[in-house]
């Protein structure tokens, strides 16, 4: 196998390998988002929402 | 019986990431090899089918001397006792899920540690196939180390004088397949076949030992 | 339905703890144990519930429905002084498994787990692993153990260690439930569990050496 | 509820907070920065001259050596947030380390991948066990069994606080691999760029090569902020779930 | 401190039979390695030193991840933890107990394995000289292993693959000190004091590290 | 001789369980905590003991003969639901080691182990190996660690769970007898110790949550 294989091979291992993190951590990202949205849609906030007035009370 | 399998496959993926980790260990244990014999490929290829039963060997012994002393710390053991059904049964479905967390792992990984240790095809898999065959019969006769260790509490120098001189055997006669099929005149079916027959005897055996020893454990 | 008790002795180390105890317990029957620390109660359970092999007599299970083979310890649930439960596991998953594991007994039938937590009072947190309960929540899910699967006995050590007065009196209402619907108690316990119209029995440790310096 | 608690939980989760709108902010450029780099890496790494001995594999190196100084570097900012972890107790240090593990994973098996590659054609092997290759090789079982430990322990703090000890005492690997190729004569290329009396290299080379090791480090600061940001998400949500089963149970 | 000691040397004597499990484990990977390079004594007595040190290793890593773990389950570790002895002497004595009950008799058999394994006088004094050197190491390395295992459930094989790639330094100076002292240009002084440095380094930094993960762990 | 505790709050999990929670502790003071099965007792007492860290807030011991830089966890007995004894050693083992290992603090005096475990009235039983206990008695000789090794603070969590009434009442002298001699008591139960003169400090779990649903 010539030369040019194994630099093909490198580079496409790199990129595939780079590709798949980026992709995970897109989609993980997203699905978060999501998630948080449907929280806050669902009427539960976060305690520091309010933090002052909280520590008053 | 189902859900005690499930059951503890789910305890021992829960505490460790599962099957990943048997995998890993094994990785470990022969990346550590090489430091200790030197980067001679032609030697590792030759010890290699040893060091992976070793691996094995190793894998069984971590963790399956407590295989009931858990259950009998937190008081599931007498409750698994009470039961209806019966106990061997019982016993055999732990031995089963311990070794589908444990050992199989370590099978399916074996190929790709014969690489690392530039292993013949040949080799490699006949290492992989006398490890499946020989690997239930490790656990099994440690299944009776550890329902012994629970009914005596102060028996653990029996335990060990129970199980590694048992488990030595099978160890040979894995190993003597594994290198017969690589070896031209040694033949690999005696010992295959006789590596089978002992964990067949011990599939019987290890399982009846134990929970004779379970139900005679006296508190 | 019935549980008996024959003539049990038992040892521990080297000597009888008791010897020649006899009850009969029927449907919707109750058997306290009491007696001070070592008298010997948590033993005579295990033994009832199979655990420990008497040095004389036996113990027999026996009603209509089921032939009279079976052990006696197939008909009971034992609740001891630990859970029984893993705490790597949540409660939810706990259950669940103790609930298929142990099945059913003689066509009676366990609540489901959701349900069963809600009766020990901690219906919100059963997704929780268990290692992360109170002492007390602890013991709460270990009593839910006895609920999710049927048995007609209930074989209790203590069961209300480690609880608070609410608990203590939910544990009391369930155990009154199950024996109106037939179901037979043997407890131990050094707090009396408010339940009326139960037998009581008073270990002394040690026959032999007990009568006699018995305080 | 007092003043005092109502400031814990203040900082608490503004620093979180304050995190998440800066680096929401940032993120943008960082990531044009480096597409940027990469555009330019890549041409140049396939335009240069190949080098007389090594023929046209010498372009391996301009993504081997980046990725195999990332995976230390990667090492050595989980190390840092680690200290972060045990000294200031800090959240984020926590989510630092944890999310740089399995960044530091990939980029170790992208060196270990291209390294083999490369050792094909110039040594004959894909693998050999010495010095330089093994601990590059602990190196990856070490972020495994890092990640692994994180997903064995559910009390996210907890993890933390355990796994940045462990960090701290692997930090001796670090070393061993920088120098690994000085102590033990092997193989494997000693340093020629990062050494004490300059590179050694020749500028041919080394261009390509230092914008290449440029775009990793900044696809890696990308990187590390978007996992960073998944995990403070993962944990408001785990927090806000509880906190609901929680008031769930109280009022029944 | 002395008491501590004390009480950990009688407990792995009375419950665990630790020592005959570490030595016959250890005496099971010798015995297993000559099938694989076959009869030849010259290559076994070569790779000898290897082959000890790696039993070695892997002996010292059955128990060594429940060092603290039954103290925590029943509850001991919090008052040790609570005492004003400093923790990492605390953890100090409960590793020299640890190697004293389990690395040591190690040490010991050494010896015996070496003559199984054809190796010459001097190798065999080699072996014996940096196990006893080196095995503490791998003790205090197991330590922080031992001590992030606490905040697990179940220790097991997670705790081995963090500890193992640490301890491979001091397998690979303890096995180039062996061939050191037999193969003559390379000198024997060298590694080995890299080893006892090693061993130094460790015996303070895994300690430390051991009661830092302890101090975070608990609840 | 004097325990503080200023504005403590803790968290498990993800959540405060109680937050600004400050006493003060003199000699021959109590402070028994009361609360529902997960309120946070159990993790108050660990705080104190220096075994939780707190999430804000600290725990001091200050006292004349010795320096202050002391931590406070130093000058505690910490009892909690798991006794710390080792199954298989004997409990004179087991005893003599805590003795041993813990040691006298600030120029108190520990009671020999045959004394201690007379004390909680199992002289006879002290060569026997732990786990051979009943639970009843294995607590009573968990107690005794308490007596052998001087502190000048007992922290107890649930002491008198498995206990029979005699004991629970030598449980009471002994504590008497301690804060009579100037020692300071805290102490989680949900049965009242019957010691007269404590404070009471009622937990109400997940700050939060628990004051606007409290039951
Ligand atoms: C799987 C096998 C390999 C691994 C794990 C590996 C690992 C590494 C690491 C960790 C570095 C960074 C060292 C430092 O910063 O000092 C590095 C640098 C380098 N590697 Fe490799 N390598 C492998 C194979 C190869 C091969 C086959 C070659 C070429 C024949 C090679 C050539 C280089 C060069 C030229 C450098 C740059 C050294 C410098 O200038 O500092 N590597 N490698
Ligand atoms: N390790 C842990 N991780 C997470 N949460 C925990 C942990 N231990 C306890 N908790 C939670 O903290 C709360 C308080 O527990 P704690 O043990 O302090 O209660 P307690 O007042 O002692 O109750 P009990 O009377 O039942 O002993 C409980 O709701 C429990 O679910
Ligand atoms: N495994 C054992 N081996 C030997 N003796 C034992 C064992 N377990 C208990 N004993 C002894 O048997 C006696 C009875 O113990 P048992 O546990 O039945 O008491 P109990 O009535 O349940 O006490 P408690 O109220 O404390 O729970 C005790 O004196 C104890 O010392
Ligand atoms: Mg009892
Ligand atoms: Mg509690």
């Amino acid at each position: 196998m010539g030369h040019d294989f194994y630099i093909a091979v490198s580079y496409g291992v790199s990129g595939l390998i780079i590709a798949l993190m980026l992709g995970w951590i897109w989609l993980d990202g997203r699905a978060r988002q999501r998630e948080l949205a449907e929280l806050e849609a669902s009427g539960i906030r976060r305690r520091s929402s309010a933090p002052v007035k909280d520590g008053a009370a | 019986m189902m859900s005690l399998l499930l059951r503890d496959l789910k305890l021992s993926v829960r505490a460790g990431g599962g099957a990943l980790i048997g995998v890993l260990f094994f990785m470990t244990v022969v990346a550590v090899i090489p430091f200790g014999v030197g980067p001679d490929l032609n030697l590792l290829s030759r010890i290699g089918p040893a060091i992976v039963w070793i691996g094995a060997l190793l894998a069984a012994l971590l963790g399956l001397d407590r295989l009931f002393q858990t259950e009998r710390d937190d008081g599931s053991l007498d409750l698994i006792l009470m039961q209806e059904h019966p106990l061997v049964l019982t016993v055999l479905v732990k031995c089963l899920a311990h070794w589908l967390a444990n050992s199989l792992p370590l099978v399916i990984a074996s190929p790709l540690l014969g690489l690392f240790m530039n292993m013949s095809e040949v080799a490699i898999g006949a290492v992989a196939v006398t490890l499946l065959v020989g690997t239930p019969a490790l656990t099994f006769i440690g299944a009776v180390g550890a329902a012994v260790a629970v009914s005596l509490p102060r028996g653990g120098l029996l335990v060990s004088i129970l199980v590694l001189p048992l488990a030595i055997p099978v160890l040979i006669f894995g190993v003597s397949a594994s290198y017969a099929a690589v070896q031209d005149p040694a033949p690999f079916m005696p010992p295959f076949l006789i590596l089978l027959a002992i964990t067949m005897f011990f599939a019987v055996i290890g399982p009846l030992g134990a929970s004779l020893a379970l139900r005679n454990a006296s508190d | 339905m019935r549980l008996t008790a024959e003539k049990l002795a038992a040892r521990r180390g080297e000597d009888l703890l008791f010897s020649d105890i006899s009850f009969e317990l029927g449907a919707g029957e109750g058997l306290i144990l009491i007696g001070r620390n070592g008298s010997g109660k948590s033993t005579l359970l295990r033994v009832v519930a199979g655990l420990l092999r008497p040095e004389f007599g036996q113990v027999r299970w026996s009603s209509s429905s089921t032939d009279d083979a079976i052990r006696a310890s197939e008909a009971c649930h034992y609740l001891g002084h630990r859970n029984a439960m893993k705490a790597e596991l949540s409660v939810q998953e706990n259950l669940a498994f103790w609930k298929e594991f142990c099945g059913d007994f003689g066509g009676g039938e366990g609540v489901s787990v959701a349900e069963a937590a809600e009766q020990v009072g901690l219906g919100g947190i059963a997704h929780l692993p268990f290692g992360y309960l109170s002492a007390g929540q602890q013991r709460r899910m270990a009593f839910a153990k006895l609920l999710v699967s049927y048995r007609p006995v209930w074989i209790l050590d203590e069961p209300t260690a480690a609880l608070d007065t609410r608990a203590e009196a939910t544990f009391a209402d369930l155990i009154r439930q199950h024996l109106a619907r037939g179901g037979i108690l043997l407890a131990a316990t050094h707090q009396p569990l408010g339940i009326e119209g139960m037998q009581e029995l008073r270990m002394t440790g040690f026959a032999g050496v007990a009568e006699e310096f018995a305080a | 509820m007092t003043e005092s608690l109502a400031i814990t939980k203040f900082s608490d989760l503004a620093n979180p907070t304050r995190f998440l709108n800066l680096s929401g902010r940032i993120l943008p450029w960082l990531g044009c920065l480096t597409a940027g780099l990469f555009a330019v890496g890549l041409y140049l790494s396939f335009t240069t001259e190949g080098d007389y001995q090594q023929g046209e594999t010498v372009r391996i190196m301009y993504v081997h050596v980046p990725a195999a100084w990332l995976s230390m570097m990667c090492y050595t900012v989980m190390a840092l947030s680690a200290i972060g972890t045990l000294v200031w107790r800090h959240p984020l240090a926590d989510v630092s380390h944890k999310a740089a593990a399995p960044l530091g994973a990939a980029f170790t098996l992208i060196a270990l991948a291209t390294g083999s590659l490369w050792g094909k054609p110039m040594w004959g092997t894909w693998w050999v066990w010495d010095a330089r290759l093994t601990s590059v090789f602990v190196l990856f079982l070490m972020y495994l069994g890092l990640i692994a430990l994180n997903r064995a322990m559910d009390d996210p703090s907890k993890a933390a606080r355990v796994s940045a000890v462990l960090i701290l005492v692997g930090f001796v690997n670090i070393p061993v691999i920088k120098f690994s190729v000085e102590w033990w004569n092997t193989l494997h290329q000693p340093a020629s760029v990062v050494r004490l009396d300059g590179p050694t290299i020749d500028p041919e080379f080394l261009i390509p090569l230092l914008v290449m090791a440029f775009a990793f480090t900044f696809l890696f600061f990308t990187l590390h902020l978007m996992a960073m940001r998944n995990e403070i998400w993962r944990r408001r949500i785990t927090a806000q779930r509880r906190m609901a089963a929680r008031m769930a149970s109280r009022e029944s």
